[in-house]
């Protein structure tokens, strides 16, 4: 057994947290930040928080990912980080020359009180932010919250370059929250589908998951422009995709430039993605293309077709409160029962929010905020299930307890497809039904006795 | 054959080169880079001087992690039966959660915690009021659901901040659980300059509170530490293979698949053999001084180098049998690893690499590289210090910065009931005298080519340049190089973690390094990068219809 | 074992045929027929053909197939079907409505000699085809070459309603060849993005992906419209692809319409879809798209992020020959070492070109056109391989020889996805990578010993 | 409970739903269908006269198959042991590969060709100058391969047109192996007008060359054969577990998970029961002309239905013992079945299924829904005659048109040997006086409501309309039908081949019969049809901004 010490008893743990189902603020802001296009993310703490991010991140995307630290010494950890993010500022923009700075604290720069927007304001006087060039930057402690936390607020600190010329754009912001950079794109082909122009910000489509065409680029084609970020201030409205990943920032547009928001549901499976295609056509106030209401016959139809291996399967889920809520509406509205619920990120809410959408299965369901995969683990050992969907971090739990996994979520370090296919959307529900058929599938084609093996499924 | 390729002359003017990566820099880091980037003219052991082990300048995109990763990461992170719980927020713990290939098995007694992340998952709360009394809790918890030998706490950058007494919350637990040994870690990230500190922050704990706890007689001939190998890919399981071959025990490795009884047991070896010098050459030091255990330096990367290894190994016990039985089994397990090595040769032969990672690894790869018939043009160490690229000469003016002021130096002397000198001085002298050579390590720069360009702590905008200029046919560093090196076309093989391969010690290791060598410089994706329409974008004229 | 009576040792058969890699002419006729909007396929011939080639399509889809039937009897056997055929022609357009009938033969009615042209004839004299419908057929004798064979007659005879106006449409018809629904999707997608007009057909896309949306149309809104297969006459250019299904009707549009035609290589994977994509732009005169060459450069950097698992690795392949030229170029392109491929349609050819696409591999290839799957199986058993991509019948073989198994080809009709996710193109490419990926690092996760095992991959 | 649903009164006025089924047609077609189309007025026996088992009309989309289908794919697939050979083009036999679900288990000889598929792939050369040779070298190569205990062949369409001698063919090969029987089928595609026709062909070859092979005596005390049950989704192997519980010996099951030697065998049974009238009465007519086999009919689908069957059987034999153990089972059995059947009904009571498959399955499935509380308000055969609509007492006025008339009827009378009236006359009547009915059937018509619709052969025009006008709740057909019934929002069950569940026979599948209705009309999936912006698409005015 790979987990070999985890015993089925569950005892309650109140100070030691085991196979964590979070990690910590600053990679949140860094993932955000590489959402703009021509941005460096800085790292405002030691060498190794930086060095960290940057190898999970390209783990996960198998692509390159730049990002600068203020490499704090001992001494600055005494005497404060200002000098080295200062010199950091003027050595990014004399080497790298990116348009922005997207710095974010660390628990060693919050516990020593670094003040990066006080910071920042030195850079300017002193001129170490060249014309044209901005920073903007994130308080991000590692000791509040999780990744979804500092995801959050880097994105809120985007939202802080918006500017009100009194004249609206006609644009809808849209946030789309921690998704894939295949999500963000297929959110854009949604939105162009239905003819709503929009600002969607962060967007990684295009920097994490570039070609190998034999050059470089330090900063990839993709990314919500720095002008776009300063209009969001004229648009007509923000759709926030997750109240945990976007929220902060929509509330933000419309309490500083006056844009009023709508917060929805992340478009993971029928449902949620109904309600978010519903708003925008109600924004645009269009009628919703024939060729989108197929992709959503299509996806109807594939329920329809293999509903008799869904229903009623037992099915685990890990990951972060808004993906989960979506991907437990969507299990319920196909008849497969998710029992099991764990996210790291804290949140009374998410509790609250879980239980109300299942509280029609015919299995009760444990689900905990601020829980861990350890947690998750003894719940299966204890009420097994036929389904998992988490991070790759399950699969130890899924070999040890032989359950199908679908991957699903951050990290995943040991597939491809994620950069490249959305889970979002019509199409993306039919990727997630496509991917939970096939390992139920392989799973009865493995365990069928000869005499009940199927050619036709 | 590797003198044949030594022959070749050089394409590029290393001046040159030197410059175009300094150009960009603003004027202050331009002085220092110029000082850590080094134009080999090694002639035997007169090296030039390169500034290493220093800081790394603010908002240059560097390679290097933390203290903390050089701690928990490379040297405990690999010992299976021990709980290493983390004391911080969750995220340093997070981030070492399996993420380095350092392979585990279970053993007989069935403890491996590698699969396990713990984590004291600090709150803003912890920081106001301390997290102390948390982490006591953590422990107790810890012990109660596992009941390990032991269990280690690591301190992350908040816990020196806000003042968390670990230490003597660590022995008292120790104390009260009496059947588990229980100790602490002060290894913040913001310590150093890099992973060294942090290795040497653990290898001092370990040296302070594990070995020596165990008095045990160990059975075997030939019994010998293993120190600085770290069992990533399974090199040291490949190691341990041939050792067993050999008839040579091996008491304790430092630290691939260790288990706490080891470095409990290390006292008890009659030699250290020394992989990695960088990160615990003071290890061997001490053992020698505290326990009378002599140490050499050896390399097994690289089949010759094994071979070489093993027959140093061997002359030191000095028993004939033993001698024999070492060359028995290089000749046995020579012939694959040359038909292997002929055959790939024909398609490495001649080609170029680049070397930027640790510690000792961007100088024993170089053996391999040199068995393919490859040109190592340009190495460095991402924590390397002075005497890794220069030789243990250096040791002595060696210069103490504030960087490095603060990580502790260990005070040892002979200990009173068990230093036992296992060689008598005569018989060291006669064995120096024959040429044996104790702990002696020439460093990098003897073994490369002149005019080469060996750099201390590369960082991102320096690596892409480097391949720009030079057109290396292989560039090997870590994960977070990786892809924006093969954007370029050009093939990175990770040397940190090995990507997915493994082992590369030993004969087995040479045999796959090979192979996946060959994978790399001759797999066919690197002709794709362009398609046909860019590669002739002008319309034919003639559009060929059938 | 589930086929426990294949033996190990190869004898030659020369009469039995043992676990086909082809099916008979008919069914690709209907569904060549079915990429034709509002149209009807009919099989001439006994009740049985009809329902065990929709029964086929019906489960390959998991959509309705709709198709009529001569309904003979031992009397019309022996006097000839031509009484029933009227019969059902009459019928079909009083009950049904068709725009268009497509009429195929069977080895009955092949047999004792109807002649479906000569009926059409008396069908039109005896006012039997209303105003403004149409009626076509195609002679496609069970005993004959293969289902392949049956589509490619059935797209001739498509071609056959083509005219000459005299003046050009400035269009080029594309013959995508037996590929899915999502392929001539994407097809259409790619030709869109380089802005060439096109007339493609047979196009299924839209009539065997249909949504579930509470109304049944029997003539879904996809297909090829009669109009364009009229105006195919007038275009400028055909390119057909693949050799096997497209080429007879491209060559029919170059003697009977002077359309110049090309026939290139399915474009399945990195080179062909290069051929295809290049061939595309020269006709159509423009420059790739940055969008188009990016998609390509994010599947070579696929291959060159996840080659270590592809390197070298043995594959067995059964299909159709068109497909299998292609897969195989692609798995060559990316160092995997295709060792046996066996298809049911015969064609010296078909060897030819294998043998040349897999010359530098460094294991020697097995290939037989008109072999089988028993064939396969012994070659396997022989030489057994780290991967298996074929039919749904392969999965018999799979678990036999515990060897991961990539569905891909006709008919599946035990997974969902075919039907919305193309195989075609780079995306399609990449989609491809993706499932053999997935089933070769499945397989590893599960064999690994525990001390090997790998959270990053 | 069922009466309950009885008193239902249904919604719709069934003359107008058959106008509006007729109204498209051509008056010729018009015509033909409305024979076939019944507005049921059945009481007690009494019943209108339905057409049935005649030719549908060309260009009528049907759900119909061939002769080939029916006897190859139904009656001989399901036998494992036998190596089934089709002599024709290469489709007839692919198309009827391992796609019925007719299970199969290798046993103790394991004998298993099931997941196999030969063929003569016949070529057009064949065609020209005839198989014979092909197949002789076919026959030649199976056995030479496998040597199976048989070889069976069969025609498609074009062998009989050529006029291939395969029986002249098998015949020689049968004598030239000695261990293996060979024999073939003529049961070409375009014979008759359904797969009945190949029923009865396949069942005349069964009983001609395998019935009466092994005159071994078989053990058990209460020995039958069960006639007419093809093991889809494992319906045998629950009807088999329930027969072992009762003591019930089974002989022979033709032709589910059979052998050659259990058809060979069957004679040694002493009574026949049949499931499926329409396949194989005629074979349980011969067991007793020839060998005095009495038959009755039974129904193992539904549980309340298989108590009967077993208490009929149990009569039959008459011991009290074997009476009360077949009691003791059913007393076992049921509280499970109907603990979900409660559950169940309360989701399906007073809803309404359409059921147009087979056979016997239109009827017999009648039965199960009954027991959820549903009603089934129109239903039909596929290729019935009818006597299967109306009962057995229509037989002899059945008329024999041009396509029956070449199906041939096997003359059989009594084997002077092996004849043996299991019963004697006395024993036979005074059974009868006790109201025991021996190869009784009624038909489908007595059991359905007054005023349902009964039609034969529907076609896929009939069937949308029929779902138009008279929305059920669950529509029962086959593959082809399935997912244009689906499209409407109805769910449709195949009760061929049991879409993907079974088995549904017996007191099992009973439960997993009820189950899987309760998910198919219950599914969420249907709810979904509409779009939010379909259910209202005008735009809200106030559009709700946070």
């Amino acid at each position: 057994m790979l987990l070999r010490h985890t015993p089925k008893e569950i005892t309650e743990r109140s100070a030691l947290m085991i196979n964590p189902a979070k990690t910590c603020q600053p990679i949140g802001a860094m993932y955000a930040a590489l959402g703009i296009h021509g941005c460096l993310p800085h790292s405002h703490g030691s060498q190794g928080c930086c060095a960290y991010h940057r190898s999970t991140l390209t783990r996960h995307y198998k692509e390159p990912v730049s990002a600068a630290t203020s490499s704090f010494t001992e001494g600055s950890s005494v005497f404060g980080g200002q000098a080295n993010m200062l010199q950091a500022i003027e050595n990014i923009f004399a080497v790298y020359n990116p348009v922005i700075i997207a710095a974010h604290t660390t628990c060693l720069s919050e516990t020593i009180g670094d003040d990066l927007k006080q910071i920042r304001k030195k850079a300017i006087t002193e001129g170490k932010i060249p014309e044209g060039k901005y920073m903007i930057s994130a308080s991000t402690p590692s000791y509040v919250g999780s990744h979804v936390t500092g995801f959050s607020t880097m994105v809120k600190s985007m939202a802080g370059l918006a500017e009100n010329t009194g004249k609206k754009n006609g644009k809808v912001n849209i946030i789309p929250g921690w998704v894939e950079p295949s999500d963000m794109e297929e959110i854009k082909r949604l939105t162009k589908m239905i003819g709503v122009k929009t600002i969607m910000f962060p967007d990684t489509s295009g920097v994490l998951n570039g070609p190998l065409s034999g050059e470089y680029k330090m900063f990839p084609d993709g990314g919500t422009t720095v002008e776009e970020l300063i209009s969001a201030g004229d648009s007509i409205g923000t759709l926030a995709l997750g109240e945990w990943c976007s929220a902060a920032a929509a509330r933000e547009l419309d309490t500083k430039n006056k844009v009023p928001c709508q917060v929805l549901d992340m478009p993971f499976g029928l449902k949620a993605t109904d309600r978010f295609i519903d708003a925008l056509r109600i924004i645009a106030g269009v009628s919703v293309p024939d060729e989108l209401s197929l992709e959503r016959g299509q996806l109807v139809d594939m329920i329809s077709d293999m509903h008799q291996y869904l229903y009623h399967k037992k099915v685990a889920l890990v990951g972060d409160p808004d993906q989960l809520i979506a991907m437990t509406e969507f299990l319920v509205s196909i008849d497969m029962c998710p029992i099991h619920i764990v996210t790291g990120t804290p949140g009374k809410e998410f509790e609250r929010r879980i239980k109300e959408i299942t509280k029609d299965m015919p299995f009760a369901v444990n689900v905990r905020a601020k829980g861990d995969m350890f947690l998750l683990h003894q719940w299966i050992k204890n009420e097994p299930v036929d389904l998992l969907i988490g991070n790759t971090y399950c699969k130890y739990i899924a070999r040890d307890e032989d359950i199908p996994l679908v991957r699903w979520g951050f990290p995943i370090l040991d597939r491809q497809g994620h950069q490249y296919f959305p889970t979002v959307g019509y199409k993306g529900a039919l990727r997630l039904l496509e991917k939970i058929l096939g390992v139920l599938l392989d799973r009865k084609d493995r365990d069928d006795p000869e005499s009940k093996f199927e050619l036709v499924l | 054959m590797a003198t044949t390729t030594k022959k070749k002359i050089v394409q590029w003017d290393p001046a040159h080169v030197k410059a175009e990566l300094l150009a960009k820099y603003p004027s202050k880091v331009a002085r220092k880079r110029s000082k850590q980037i080094m134009i080999n003219e090694a002639l035997g052991n007169e090296t030039p001087e390169i500034m290493a082990n220093v800081r790394t300048t603010p908002g240059i995109i560097t390679m290097r992690g933390c203290t903390y990763a050089g701690c928990k990461g490379v040297i405990m992170g690999p010992t299976r039966d021990i709980v290493n719980i983390v004391h911080g927020p969750v995220g340093c713990s997070f981030f070492a959660w399996l993420t380095r290939r350092n392979q585990t098995n279970a053993g007989t007694d069935g403890e491996n915690y590698m699969n396990y992340c713990f984590s004291t998952d600090m709150q803003d709360s912890d920081i106001i009021f301390g997290g102390e009394k948390k982490l006591e809790k953590a422990i107790q918890e810890a012990y109660d659901l596992f009941h390990p030998r032991s269990i280690a706490v690591f301190a992350t950058c908040p816990v020196g901040l806000i003042g968390d007494d670990i230490h003597t919350v660590t022995r008292r637990m120790k104390e009260k659980f009496g059947d588990c040994n229980v100790y602490a870690f002060s290894c913040e990230g913001y310590k150093g300059v890099s992973q060294s500190a942090g290795h040497h922050i653990a290898n001092n704990q370990v040296f302070r509170h594990i070995v020596g706890e165990n008095d045990e007689e160990k059975p075997g001939k030939y019994k010998i530490n293993l120190l600085g190998e770290y069992n990533i890919g399974g090199d040291g399981f490949e190691i341990d293979r041939i050792f067993k071959k050999c008839g040579i025990t091996n008491i304790a490795t430092f630290s691939g698949n260790s288990t706490y009884d080891q470095f409990a047991s290390a006292h008890k070896a009659d030699l250290s053999a020394v992989m990695c010098h960088r990160s615990i050459n003071y290890v061997a030091d001490m053992l020698e001084t505290k326990y009378g255990i002599p140490w050499i330096k050896v390399n097994f990367i690289g089949a010759d180098a094994t071979a070489k290894s093993l027959r140093k190994i061997a002359h030191y016990f000095g028993d004939q049998e033993f001698i024999d039985r070492v060359e028995e089994v290089i000749a046995e397990e020579m012939p694959k690893v040359l038909a292997v090595r002929t055959d790939v040769r024909t398609r490495t032969e001649g080609k170029t690499a680049m070397i930027f990672v640790g510690g000792s690894r961007a100088h024993h790869y170089q053996e391999l590289f040199n068995e393919m018939g490859m040109r190592v043009i340009s190495a460095g160490y991402e924590f390397g210090h002075r005497d890794d690229y220069e030789g243990r000469q250096v040791i002595p003016d060696l210069k103490v910065d504030a960087d490095s002021r603060n990580i502790e130096e260990l005070e040892v002397e002979a200990d009173e009931t068990r230093f036992n000198p296992r060689k008598s001085a005569e018989e060291i002298k006669a064995l120096e005298d024959a040429g044996y050579k104790f702990k002696q390590y020439d460093g990098l720069a003897p073994d490369m080519e002149n005019g080469t360009l060996i750099i201390d702590d590369l960082n991102q905008y320096e690596a892409e340049k480097l391949v720009e200029l030079m057109k290396p046919d292989i560039f090997c560093a870590g994960i977070k190089e990786k892809y924006s090196i093969q954007k370029l076309g050009v093939p990175m093989k990770q040397l940190h973690s090995y990507d997915s391969g493994g082992p590369y010690a030993g004969f087995e290791g040479a045999i796959n390094f090979y192979q996946e060598i060959d994978r790399l410089v001759n797999s066919k994706v690197w002709s794709y990068m362009k398609a046909p329409w860019q590669e002739n974008p002008q319309l034919s004229a003639t559009y060929g219809w059938e």
